[in-house]
């Protein structure tokens, strides 16, 4: 555990020199101004509360988003994983979902809902829940079958089957959808708020960026980013070293 | 009373089992013998419900408890958790003794993977016989172990046979397992159209109450 | 005290800002019968979603985006705001001398081959010096601030983008070739022709009568004010994200230049200027509008 | 095979009835035109070859950026997920990566490189690594150390360990990532395109939303969609049945 | 010669196998017995150096084949590929007749979940003697099969001892297959410090070339 914060801050370490460099042969703080250069901005941003707000209104859609895509998203990816029938069904349409550009959806989402949060949470969840229900049914087909067999002999309910045998063995691909989950979420998310709402980060990034004020820009990717981080080494990492315990006792 | 009436069973085209048909009496325990590769496995799971692509009637009471080959233990699960996920009834002291009972005492907080192959099978034994099973069906359930763990976990089975008297069916390459557990002895040998029962074997009744003697007691219920 | 109140949705950083801010501060919305009420969004498309879905009352667009949609069956109805149109900049040390010069160059365009300014200017090339200006230079379309970027940078022979970022082109060194206004005076369109303004849709103006005249008089006081008043500049200042005085000298100049002449817009000029955007942009910019189409114009004084 | 083409049509033709219900209840079709409506406009689209001049440029970016990100992101993920060392140290990176806004690393890609193909198929295929890699280490952790040991005792070459153990065994996580990575692609693609490109499906796409000619932004974006439905078709399904095979049989 | 000389091998804090030296000459077949779960497949994995996190030194060759005590095959191979897959020199003929020897001819197409486990066990067998290994380790190789088939295995693996001569190691818990096969009985005993090796048992030297009679003929070869 030493060992590893030990290494993660020297590997940020590294991330930042490779910045500092990147930055010192571009040679223009226009295009991408040294780390310490952003601190003033960043400074700025809180003081006046305008970050946090932003921050707060952004991860209020990330979380319901998130929440709702993964829930709907693993429940469909189990049927259809499961039952051969209900796949066959609903695949095309899983693609065409899929590859909907995310434009039309979140379009369509305001002009029916109104340039509302509803809207904007189901533009999002509408256009992650295809990516989440692809994967858990890869992992939904790779289930044993031998414990399947072992569960109906014992006749476990559904929900100790769950627990038990189904989740345990989707682990991988229910933490491989929240990780990208998050950052597909998020890419949808900065859309969503620059067609369409007054606030979060997407809005203020894409304002700056309009104005080519590349360092506010970065304060507000990065605030996001650290939260990420967070979220990373606080929620996510002790989570999966928890179920994965027995792959390495 | 289970009764097996099966006409046939085949992977695709290959047909595994021919027409079979016997009963099991309540508390009745019968062996299966054949070679290997007849169709053994394949005629317990479908005793057991769970191959269910078959030409044929079987009727079998629910509560069942399987041994099955492998020893099939949900490898994320500690060894206690895997009989406490199956039987959700069980408390913990009860889980912990029917460990101890397969000689598993201590290892309550290991994982499948951390238990030898011959551990996890008795596992797999403790998890069969936790239940109340009105019919126990066991594919080779005495391999991988040593002569002396082989004859404890013979013992705890007939102690628990004798008790909570459930039909019992069970694979075994090992005549004198067969001879020592089973009222009837089925043989599998191959026919023109899959696997066919061949001549039963009858073991003498047994003689009184041989309970066995010694360190095993009854295996405790939840 | 019971005034109608206007829902208009903006896009941040747009120069529209500078006068609603203007109106808003000195009260004119109040003191001409209504209040405005400003949202702002971080893209031009936001705004526009935000009145077709009933969000805001107005929005700002060009007048030909306007009058495709009317044609297209949408009642919105144009109340001129700015004939602020565009110019092409070369970088300081080009020796070009006329569009002629750019054959076989680089053109850096911000929006799209349907901009608006880099249609008037192909006619114009076409017209002056009986040349295909698309057809002999290389396009390059990026996002504004991309082309605003890479243009600073040299990238190209000639630069096409929106007028504010055109303004600190300017203040950076480089130089105009051609204004849109040259252009289309030589074309033979009226250049008092507002191209932006605010858009309504009919259905508003029939439930509060008297409202775009009311938003038209409310955005020309503040146009006076700011013609007139230093102060007033000072007080917007901190919105107009100039770097520097030169950058502000030359957006508040350039801002007041685009100050269309007050009155009705001249509907025939209009005609000729969408006749030749359809000629130019042909239905993908114009839609069905082949002509002005009835009642566009907010009938505004 | 019969059965299954028939419930696709049938499937395919419920979700075209919906879209005319929906339609129907909008009644208004600049927001959402009747499938049919569209035809004229794809006939023009079709007949001035713009259409199809469009989607190869598109194709061929994403063709590219898919590529060069699953061959990347597999091998990063590979790596990731064995060594745990090598894990450690670029942990943080990735989870950095996976969060920057997909503008920010456009932006700074076509400003490095400048507004040209280059540029953009590098800014699509920077943003979707970070995807490939999570899903592929997620995977790699759970490959099955019995197989390993095996591998080892019988000295297999590294090809051959890829080939029979490892990549078998990747093989959903595989396809999940390919599948929700065209998406992904895909509506980064569309962001690349409307902020530097002049041709592709995304260019075309943005220029009609401007337009609020939604119409023919169905037309270009159900023109790659159908692409898709074919890849999964003709090229995706018949892979996953063949390796899957094993699972069935 | 293969030479074991370890300290200690723990998992965590858990002593399983203490201080253990033998020596297995080139040639020489060793049985390794003892009570389930006393360490055997550990110690099989450290000789075949896949433990590697051991206190100890272990010489051993380069040329290995291990038979482990589950079969672990591909299960998205083919029988023949299974094969072939490992012994990438091996041609069609050749594994086809490797299969056939363990009794699985026809069987090529078939992917491991299609076979029984005892079918399994010997495509694991097949795949273990198709290499010219210089150490042979196998673990448990002949249970879960019938008296007769495990009879053809044993003979199988008397004669690929015989044409090849590896030092072989294997564990099993049936005193006859150690007899049978080995020169030397090891056996592992629980001590203070992990299982240790208990009194060594030496067969009488084998009388002549007791050369196993009938079907079964020497391995085929790559
Ligand atoms: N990863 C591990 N962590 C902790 N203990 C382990 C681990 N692996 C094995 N053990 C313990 O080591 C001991 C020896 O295991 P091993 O598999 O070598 O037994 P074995 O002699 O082969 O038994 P069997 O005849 O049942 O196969 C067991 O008690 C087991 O619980
Ligand atoms: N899914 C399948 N597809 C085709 N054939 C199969 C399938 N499953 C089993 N078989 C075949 O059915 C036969 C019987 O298998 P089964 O597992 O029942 O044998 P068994 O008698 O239990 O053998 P063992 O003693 O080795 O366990 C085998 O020959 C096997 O190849
Ligand atoms: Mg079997
Ligand atoms: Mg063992």
């Amino acid at each position: 555990m030493r060992g590893q914060g030990f290494t993660t801050v020297v590997s940020m370490t590294g991330l930042l020199a490779l910045w500092v460099l990147a930055s010192f042969l571009t040679a223009d703080p226009e295009i991408l101004p040294q780390p310490w250069l952003l601190l003033p901005d960043f400074a700025k941003a809180i003081g006046s509360g305008e970050l946090l707000f932003h921050l707060g209104a952004t991860l209020y859609r990330v979380v319901w988003a998130f929440a709702l895509s993964m829930g709907i998203g693993i429940a469909l990816g189990l049927a259809m994983g499961r039952f051969p029938a209900f796949n066959q069904w609903f695949d095309p349409w899983l693609v065409i979902f899929l590859n909907l550009p995310a434009l039309v959806l979140i379009v369509l989402c305001y002009l029916w809902i109104g340039l509302n949060e509803t809207a904007a949470i189901l533009a999002v969840t509408l256009n992650k829940i295809p990516n989440v229900t692809t994967v858990i049914r890869e992992g939904t087909r790779a289930l044993d079958p031998q414990l399947d067999a072992m569960a109906r002999v014992y006749r476990l309910s559904w929900f100790e089957r769950m627990h038990h045998i189904v989740l345990p063995q989707l682990a991988p691909f229910i933490a491989a959808s929240a990780r990208t989950g998050v950052a597909v979420i998020w890419k949808i998310v900065l859309v969503v708020e620059f067609l369409g709402r007054s606030s979060g980060i997407g809005f203020k990034i894409h304002l700056y960026f309009q104005l080519f004020n590349v360092s506010m820009v970065l304060v507000y990717a990065f605030s996001f980013i650290a939260i990420m981080l967070l979220i990373e080494w606080a929620v996510l990492q002790p989570w999966e070293r928890r179920v994965t315990r027995w792959r390495t006792a | 009373m289970i009764r097996i009436d099966l006409n046939s069973k085949r992977f695709g085209d290959t047909p595994v089992l021919g027409p079979i048909s016997f009963t099991i009496a309540p508390g009745e325990t019968v062996a299966l013998v054949g070679p290997s590769g007849i169709g053994k496995s394949t005629l317990l799971r479908i005793v057991a419900g769970i191959d269910r692509k078959i030409d044929g009637r079987i009727v079998r009471p629910d509560g069942l408890a399987m041994v099955f080959q492998e020893p099939t233990l949900l490898p994320w699960r500690s060894a206690i958790d895997n009989l406490r996920a199956v039987h959700p009834g069980l408390s913990r002291e009860t889980a912990s003794e029917a460990l101890s009972q397969v000689g598993l005492a201590g290892k309550e907080a290991m994982f499948p993977g951390q238990l030898s192959l011959g551990q996890q099978r008795r596992l797999a034994l403790a998890r069969a016989f936790c239940g109340d099973p009105e019919l126990l069906v066991m594919d080779e359930p005495f391999v991988s172990l040593d002569a002396e763990t082989a004859e404890t976990m013979l013992a705890l089975t007939e102690t628990l046979i004798a008790h909570h008297r459930p039909s019992t069916l069970f694979v075994t390459h090992s005549r004198a397992e067969a001879v020592r557990l089973a009222q009837r002895i089925l043989t599998l040998e191959p026919g023109p159209q899959g696997a066919v029962l061949g001549p039963e074997q009858i073991r003498q009744v047994r003689t009184g109450t041989s309970r066995p003697t010694g360190v095993v007691t009854a295996f405790p219920k939840p | 005290q019971d005034l109608p109140t206007v829902r208009l949705a903006t896009l941040e950083i747009g120069t529209v800002n500078w006068e609603l801010a203007t109106i808003t501060e000195n009260g004119f919305d109040e003191a001409n019968g209504f209040n405005l009420d400003i949202t702002s969004y971080a893209d031009n498309d936001a705004t526009r979603i935000a009145v077709e879905g009933g969000e805001a009352d107005v929005a700002v667009a060009d007048w030909i985006w306007v009058a495709r949609q009317r044609a297209a069956g949408k009642d919105y109805v144009f109340v001129p705001y700015s004939t602020a149109v565009g110019s092409l900049l070369v970088p300081g040390d080009s020796t070009a001398e006329s569009l002629a010069d750019l054959r076989g160059g680089k053109i850096g365009i911000a929006g799209g081959p349907l901009d608006k300014s880099w249609l008037i200017l192909r006619a114009y090339a076409q017209k002056e010096y009986g040349f295909d200006l698309a057809a002999e230079t290389e396009q390059v379309y990026g996002a504004p601030p991309l082309i605003f970027k890479s243009g600073l940078g040299g990238d190209y022979e000639g630069v096409v983008n929106f007028w504010h970022f055109l303004a600190k082109m300017k203040a950076a060194g480089m130089k105009e070739l051609v204004s849109v206004e040259t252009a289309g005076e030589a074309l033979g369109l009226n250049t008092d022709t507002p191209l932006l303004g605010y858009y309504f849709k009919e259905s508003f103006l029939e439930e509060n009568p008297g409202i775009a005249q009311a938003l038209f008089d409310a955005s020309r006081d503040a146009k006076e004010l700011l013609a007139s008043s230093d102060e007033a500049w000072e007080a917007i200042r901190p919105q107009m994200n100039a770097n520097d005085d030169a950058q502000f000298q030359q957006l508040k100049t350039d801002f007041l230049s685009g100050v269309p002449e007050r009155g009705p817009v001249d509907i025939e000029a209009a005609g000729k200027m969408l006749s030749l955007m359809a000629e130019l942009g042909g239905e993908e910019l114009v839609g069905e509008a082949s002509s002005v189409p009835d009642g566009l114009f907010a009938d505004v004084k």
